[in-house]
């Protein structure tokens, strides 16, 4: 994107830190934690992307309008799970009848 | 995007602006493959909520080693692709290539893991459909699959088409088609390459490490 | 930063042989199929869209022929539902989605903002091939047996239930979906990074606007329709079981994923329009667009706010009742812009001096079918209004007061009003003025009957209904026969222009805009050297602006 | 063709007056702003039409406060119609407690009713006039929508869920009733009709024809049929959980989550037995997807539903008693 050359330690440390990060998601997961089993899968998945995102991609390094690209991009994904999820989990709720107490 | 001859478009003021604007133009591009894959993670994210019990069963069919090896090769064709790209910022024509031919082979090894993963399903009766094996009240374990096969195939179809680029633009490096002032292609491909990489990155953890305790 | 490119010599134009422009610049078939001129592409995507609006007209015609009686004896079930899948799908993925923004926009937002092309012009031919191509696949769907699920594809009858050719029309859908993102790539990127020297955003004409927000939908919508519509082949043609609600899987997330696009699509078809409307009002107007900030960043805000509102498409789907309130809430906030923006073209006509060309009168016409239209659409954001009128002949007239009385009008006072541009012709303006009338008074008796129609209960996508609806329904359809020779007769003297039009000058309307300082038709690169912009937009009076209503503008920069 | 041309729907049903009226409020917000645009345009394009062909009129600057009042009022009657149409909502669709209950089974092209009492009715629905009806209804194959418009409520009838409305009739006579979602070749013919009764007429009905027996009692025939009671033994001793007063209330399952054994629970306990087990319990059932229909289904639970525990002390299934806070004792469906 930039003219700017990114050093190749900064390739290697990123590629180093990716290696790591496998390991302990696949380590984590063989530890019954419940939901939270989903939660740290998916923040070191997060944590990985933007590492690669940020460095392999060099947006770091680039302008602004990039990074608008790039958080529009996510933005409207989580739009999607948000009013999704908003349907989903409150389908069930109907406004029961004041004093229902079984049929 | 540009003739043969010299690399400035017509239809660009000067080299500066037509890079600019090739990298936007496939920024743009990969926020339509973010909402693309988006849709299928939302489709995946309600089922699984809805019926973990039968995405966990699901999970257990996968080989978690095979999953594991083949994130480890992308993630390393990822570093070849950004040193790919770095050595076409300083203008060393052959070192360009051999990164991106590097990258292709770690590509074409992930493609292969893939095939032997496929194949395996399709003996266990896996794949979904008519076919599926597991009746009863395990058949809901359709579900997770049928989500496991149209991510990671479409995922794989995207690596196949990186692939195909990827060699295309080794070879045309190989040919000095490509100087310090103008890299744009090599850098795109390279962004394409990682956005695959990245979307991996994802369809590991949720496809294969799902109630391994 | 603009290199200079040396100054070509204007032949004198002898009368006959006009100067080389880009009709000139190459004959023969390979000249045009091999192009990447944006000009000669958004003229074959005129011919292209032209060709697919008359055979969803036809579809059309068909549907209200069949609707004169209330048995439904002209066809079959079978072949009515085939009839009104069709006009769905082709009216809105062949027609309104690409018209404007392919044929004018194409065309004019290179020239608006002093660019020679788009910024990939290789891309945008691509774009044109993948649209015939999906246009090609969907119409082998229909001359092997048509599909009958309804332009919504809604699972699962689409996945299971339906014996047409569905996956064929998803097949057609999907690639089409590319054409539309690569045109929103396309006008992004240029907008961007290929304004002219001194043409900041906001000396933007407002077309650029609209075209820049509709590419934004484009971009960010498409991709989600596109996957739905996979899910479906997927399932239709391995029996995956996504949407199978024997496995648990659930109907509601295609509904989901496709409004996810498809409310956001209704805006990829008005937005262009609505720039178009801007660029007529000022320019009949002879005044600059009242609001020029509140009436851009309305674009903007109606693409981003309609990415929040695809619920209301659901509100008796099973859809949860709170998230049902909150897309309703959200619904009423998408139209708050359309109102300013309805507002700001009427107070631009505050003092101006308003003539009554064509292109205007299909600019009153929009303003007023699409006011009616916007109104009727808070109707459907009531829930409890909606309970009743879902999926009834209200909708289908609210979306096509928004469609037709909004989007078409647009497209065609565009194509009119850059006609001389794009074809070095003048039309007939008599004949114009009469087209616009009998569209007007056609529409209207096509259309507001069934507004009636939809309260009174009678649903969509009926072919027989009860006898008490039948006067409403033949209104309708004799309206449909006034509308569709309406929209014949300017096909015909578009035709007769080319040949026997008056020579249009370089401007014939006396616009404002980088487009018309070159000559109609303009050469292959747009500009001899490229503009630098000094002035704002619409800027047709060199005088100090005075202030309406009161308090001075806090943006007294806005000048 | 012109004897019968009704322009307005009649009024049978109690909301139907209320979504009426802010029908007309609607109508009258539209027609104000329309004829306001018209009007502006009309006489601006008249008064300020071009005299000089060379005419160029004096620019005026936008002002903020013009479209400060534009944005605010707009915003404000938007609001106001939502707030009414939500609590207009709300009334809809929160079901009252003494409404009768009637089961609606749609399929390609055709509504089939189940009254409790025994009645089974196909395309015409025979209700009383003055008592809330509820409606629990699902299909069989692809989405259909139940739709009155002269009781003006509507609701989509999905296959593999419940979906609970209601309405209470108020004038007897024979109405219209469409199905509104597209659902293939004969969409236009699921038509049929809903008779509103005076209640005496309607019991003298009901009494006609209770053929075979009551919907519970053909429940219970059904479960000794398909074997269940082998496992569900009344007293608990089986082994599986006991049904007696299961109805209503919240069930333990081994995940440690409790949910209410509402329609839905039951009805996927039969078809998908995995999805939720009751804690202590093992996984021994099997499906029953393809071998008992839609009304067998709804029998089933019409069966469980009579199960109440005859003297009314804690039912035999285990766990504690309230509802979490997380989840709504749901009514009687999702």
């Amino acid at each position: 994107m930039s003219e700017h050359v990114v050093p190749l330690r900064i390739y290697y440390t990123v590629f180093a830190a990716l290696l790591f990060l496998t390991g302990l998601t696949v380590f984590v997961a063989f530890f019954d934690l419940g939901t939270l089993n989903t939660i740290v899968a998916l923040t070191i998945a997060v944590i990985k992307a933007t590492l690669v995102v940020l460095f392999f991609m060099h947006v770091w390094y680039s302008s602004k309008l990039t990074w608008v690209f790039v958080g529009a991009g996510i933005f409207w994904f989580l739009i999607l799970i948000a009013f999704l999820f908003g349907d989903v989990l409150t389908r069930d709720w109907l406004p029961t009848a004041v004093g229902w107490e079984g049929n | 995007m540009s003739e043969a001859s010299s690399p400035l478009a017509h239809h660009f003021d000067d080299l500066s602006q037509q890079k600019e604007a090739t990298s936007l133009g496939m920024w743009t591009f990969l926020v339509t493959e973010i909402l693309f894959f988006g849709g299928l993670f939302a489709g995946y994210a309600q089922y699984r909520g809805a019926y973990p019990h039968a995405f966990e069963a699901g999970s257990h069919h996968l080989d978690i080693v095979l999953g594991g090896i083949n994130t480890v090769v992308l993630i390393a064709s990822s570093l070849t692709m950004a040193l790919g790209v770095h050595a076409s910022q300083l203008g060393k024509r052959k070192k360009t290539a051999i990164f991106l031919l590097a990258t292709v082979a770690l590509g074409l090894v992930f493609l292969g893991i893939k095939a032997a993963e496929y194949t395996h399903k399709y003996h266990e009766g896996l794949i979904p459909g008519a076919g599926f094996a597991l009746q009863g009240a395990e058949r809901q374990q359709m579900l997770f699959f049928a989500f496991y096969f149209v991510m990671t195939g479409l995922h794989a179809a995207h690596m196949i088409i990186g692939v195909v680029v990827v060699t295309i633009i080794a070879f045309q490096a190989w040919r000095g088609r490509y100087s310090p002032a103008y890299y744009g292609p090599v850098e795109v491909t390279g962004l394409y390459w990682h956005f695959v990489d990245i979307v991996w990155i994802f369809l590991f953890p949720l496809l294969y490490l799902l109630g391994r305790h | 930063m603009s290199t200079q490119i040396e100054p070509r010599k204007v032949e004198t134009e002898l009368v006959g042989t006009p100067a080389p422009n880009y009709l000139t610049n190459g004959f023969g078939l390979k000249s045009w199929l091999l192009t990447i001129d944006h000009k000669r592409i958004a003229i074959l995507y005129l011919v292209s869209i032209t060709a697919m609006f008359f055979l969803g007209g036809l579809f059309a015609l068909l549907i209200r022929l069949e609707l004169l009686t209330p048995q439904g004896d002209l066809m079959e079930a079978e072949m009515y539902n085939r009839m009104f899948t069709m006009h769905g799908i082709v009216m809105i993925f062949f027609f309104l989605i690409p018209s404007v923004p392919a044929v004018l926009g194409n065309f004019l937002v290179p020239m608006m903002i002093g660019a020679r092309d788009l910024a990939f012009p290789r891309i945008n031919l691509l774009s044109w091939y993948i649209f015939v191509i999906g246009a090609i696949i969907t119409l082998s769907a229909v001359i092997l047996g048509g599909v009958d699920t309804g332009w919504t594809f809604y699972a699962p009858f689409s996945t299971t239930y339906s014996n047409s050719n569905v996956a064929l029309a998803a097949v057609g859908v999907f690639i089409t979906g590319f054409s539309s993102i690569l045109t929103g790539l396309n006008f992004v990127v240029t907008i961007h990074k290929m304004r002219a020297p001194g043409m900041t955003w906001f000396r933007l004409p407002l077309f650029i606007w609209s075209h820049y927000a509709t590419s934004l939908i484009m971009i960010l919508g498409t991709p989600v329709l596109a996957i739905a519509i996979v899910l479906v082949a997927m399932d239709r043609l391995f029996r995956f079981g996504i949407f199978d609600p024997a496995l648990g899987g659930d109907p509601l997330l295609f509904q989901h994923l496709f409004w996810y696009y498809s409310h956001p699509a209704v805006y990829i078809m008005i937005l262009p329009s609505m720039g178009v409307v801007s660029e007529l009002v000022t320019c009949f107007s002879r005044k600059r667009i009242f609001g020029y900030t509140f009436v851009a960043f309305s674009s903007l805000a109606i693409a981003v706010y309609g990415f929040l509102v695809w619920g209301h498409h659901m509100f008796t789907s099973g859809q949860s009742i709170y998230a049902g309130l909150l897309f309703s809430v959200l619904s009423f906030l998408v139209a708050i812009p359309s109102a300013i923006k309805v507002f700001n073209w009427s107070a631009t006509m505050y003092k101006g001096s308003i003539s009554y060309e064509t292109p205007m009168l299909y600019a009153f016409g929009f303003i007023g079918l699409f006011t009616i239209g916007g109104l009727t659409g808070l109707f459907l954001a009531a829930t409890s209004v909606d309970v009743h009128v879902h999926d009834t002949y209200f909708v289908v007239a609210h979306f096509h007061y928004i469609m037709v009385g909004g989007a078409i009008m647009g497209f065609l006072g565009g194509l009119h009003f850059w006609w001389p541009k794009i074809t070095g012709r003048l039309f007939p303006e008599a004949w114009g003025k009469f087209a616009v009338l009998m569209v007007f008074a056609g529409f209207n008796l096509t259309f507001f009957p069934q507004f009636v129609l939809g309260y009174l209960g009678m649903p969509r996508r009926y072919h027989a209904y009860p006898d008490e609806y039948q006067v409403l329904n033949v209104m309708s359809t004799a309206g449909a026969s006034i509308l569709g020779v309406g929209y014949l007769i300017p096909m015909v003297y578009f035709l007769w222009s080319l040949r026997y039009g008056a020579l249009a000058g370089p401007n014939p309307w006396g616009a404002k805009g980088l487009e018309w300082t070159t000559p109609s038709p303009p050469p292959t690169e747009n500009f001899d050297e490229t503009p630098i912009v000094t002035e704002e937009a619409y800027a047709y009076s060199k005088e100090e602006p005075e202030i309406v209503g009161g308090k001075q503008s806090t943006r007294a920069s806005l000048r | 063709m012109l004897e019968n041309f009704p322009l307005f729907p009649t009024q049978a049903s109690t909301i139907a007056g209320e979504v009426d009226l802010l029908f007309f409020f609607l109508i009258a917000v539209a027609s104000f702003f329309t004829g306001l645009i018209f009007l502006m345009v009309t006489v601006f394009a008249i008064r300020y039409r071009r005299r000089a062909s060379d005419e160029i009129p004096k620019p005026n600057l936008g002002s903020l406060r013009l479209e400060l009042i534009w944005t605010a009022i707009p915003l404000l009657i938007a609001m106001t119609i939502f707030g009414w149409s939500a609590s207009l909502y709300f009334k809809m669709a929160r079901v009252p407690d003494d409404a009768m209950d009637i089961y609606v089974v749609g399929r390609q092209w055709m509504w089939k009713f189940q009254h409790p009492e025994g009645n089974r009715e196909i395309n015409d629905l025979h209700v009383p006039v003055g008592r809330p009806v509820r409606l629990i209804m699902t299909s069989e194959d692809v989405i259909h929508s139940f739709y009155v418009p002269a009781f003006r409520m509507k609701m989509d009838v999905l296959p593999g869920r419940y979906h609970t409305t209601w309405f209470e009739a108020t004038k007897p006579g024979r109405y219209h009733l469409f199905c509104a979602e597209y659902c293939g070749t004969q969409h236009s013919g699921m038509v049929g009709s809903v008779i509103a009764m005076e209640p005496r007429d309607y019991e003298a009905w009901l009494a006609g024809d209770t053929s075979g027996g009551s919907m519970a009692a053909r429940g219970g025939k059904l479960f000794n049929q398909l074997g269940c009671v082998t496992c569900h033994v009344p007293d608990g001793s089986g082994r599986c959980p006991t049904l007696v007063g299961l109805f209503g209330n919240p069930v333990q399952l081994i995940t440690g989550e409790q949910v209410v054994a509402d329609e839905a629970y039951i009805r996927e306990s039969i078809l998908q037995p995995n999805a939720k087990i009751v804690s202590a319990y093992q996984p021994i059932m099997p499906t029953y997807q393809g071998q008992v229909s839609e009304e067998g289904i709804l029998q089933l639970i019409a069966y469980v539903k009579s199960l109440a525990p005859a003297s009314g002390e804690t039912p035999g299934t285990v766990g504690p008693a309230q509802a979490t806070p997380g989840t709504n004792p749901a009514s009687s469906s999702q």
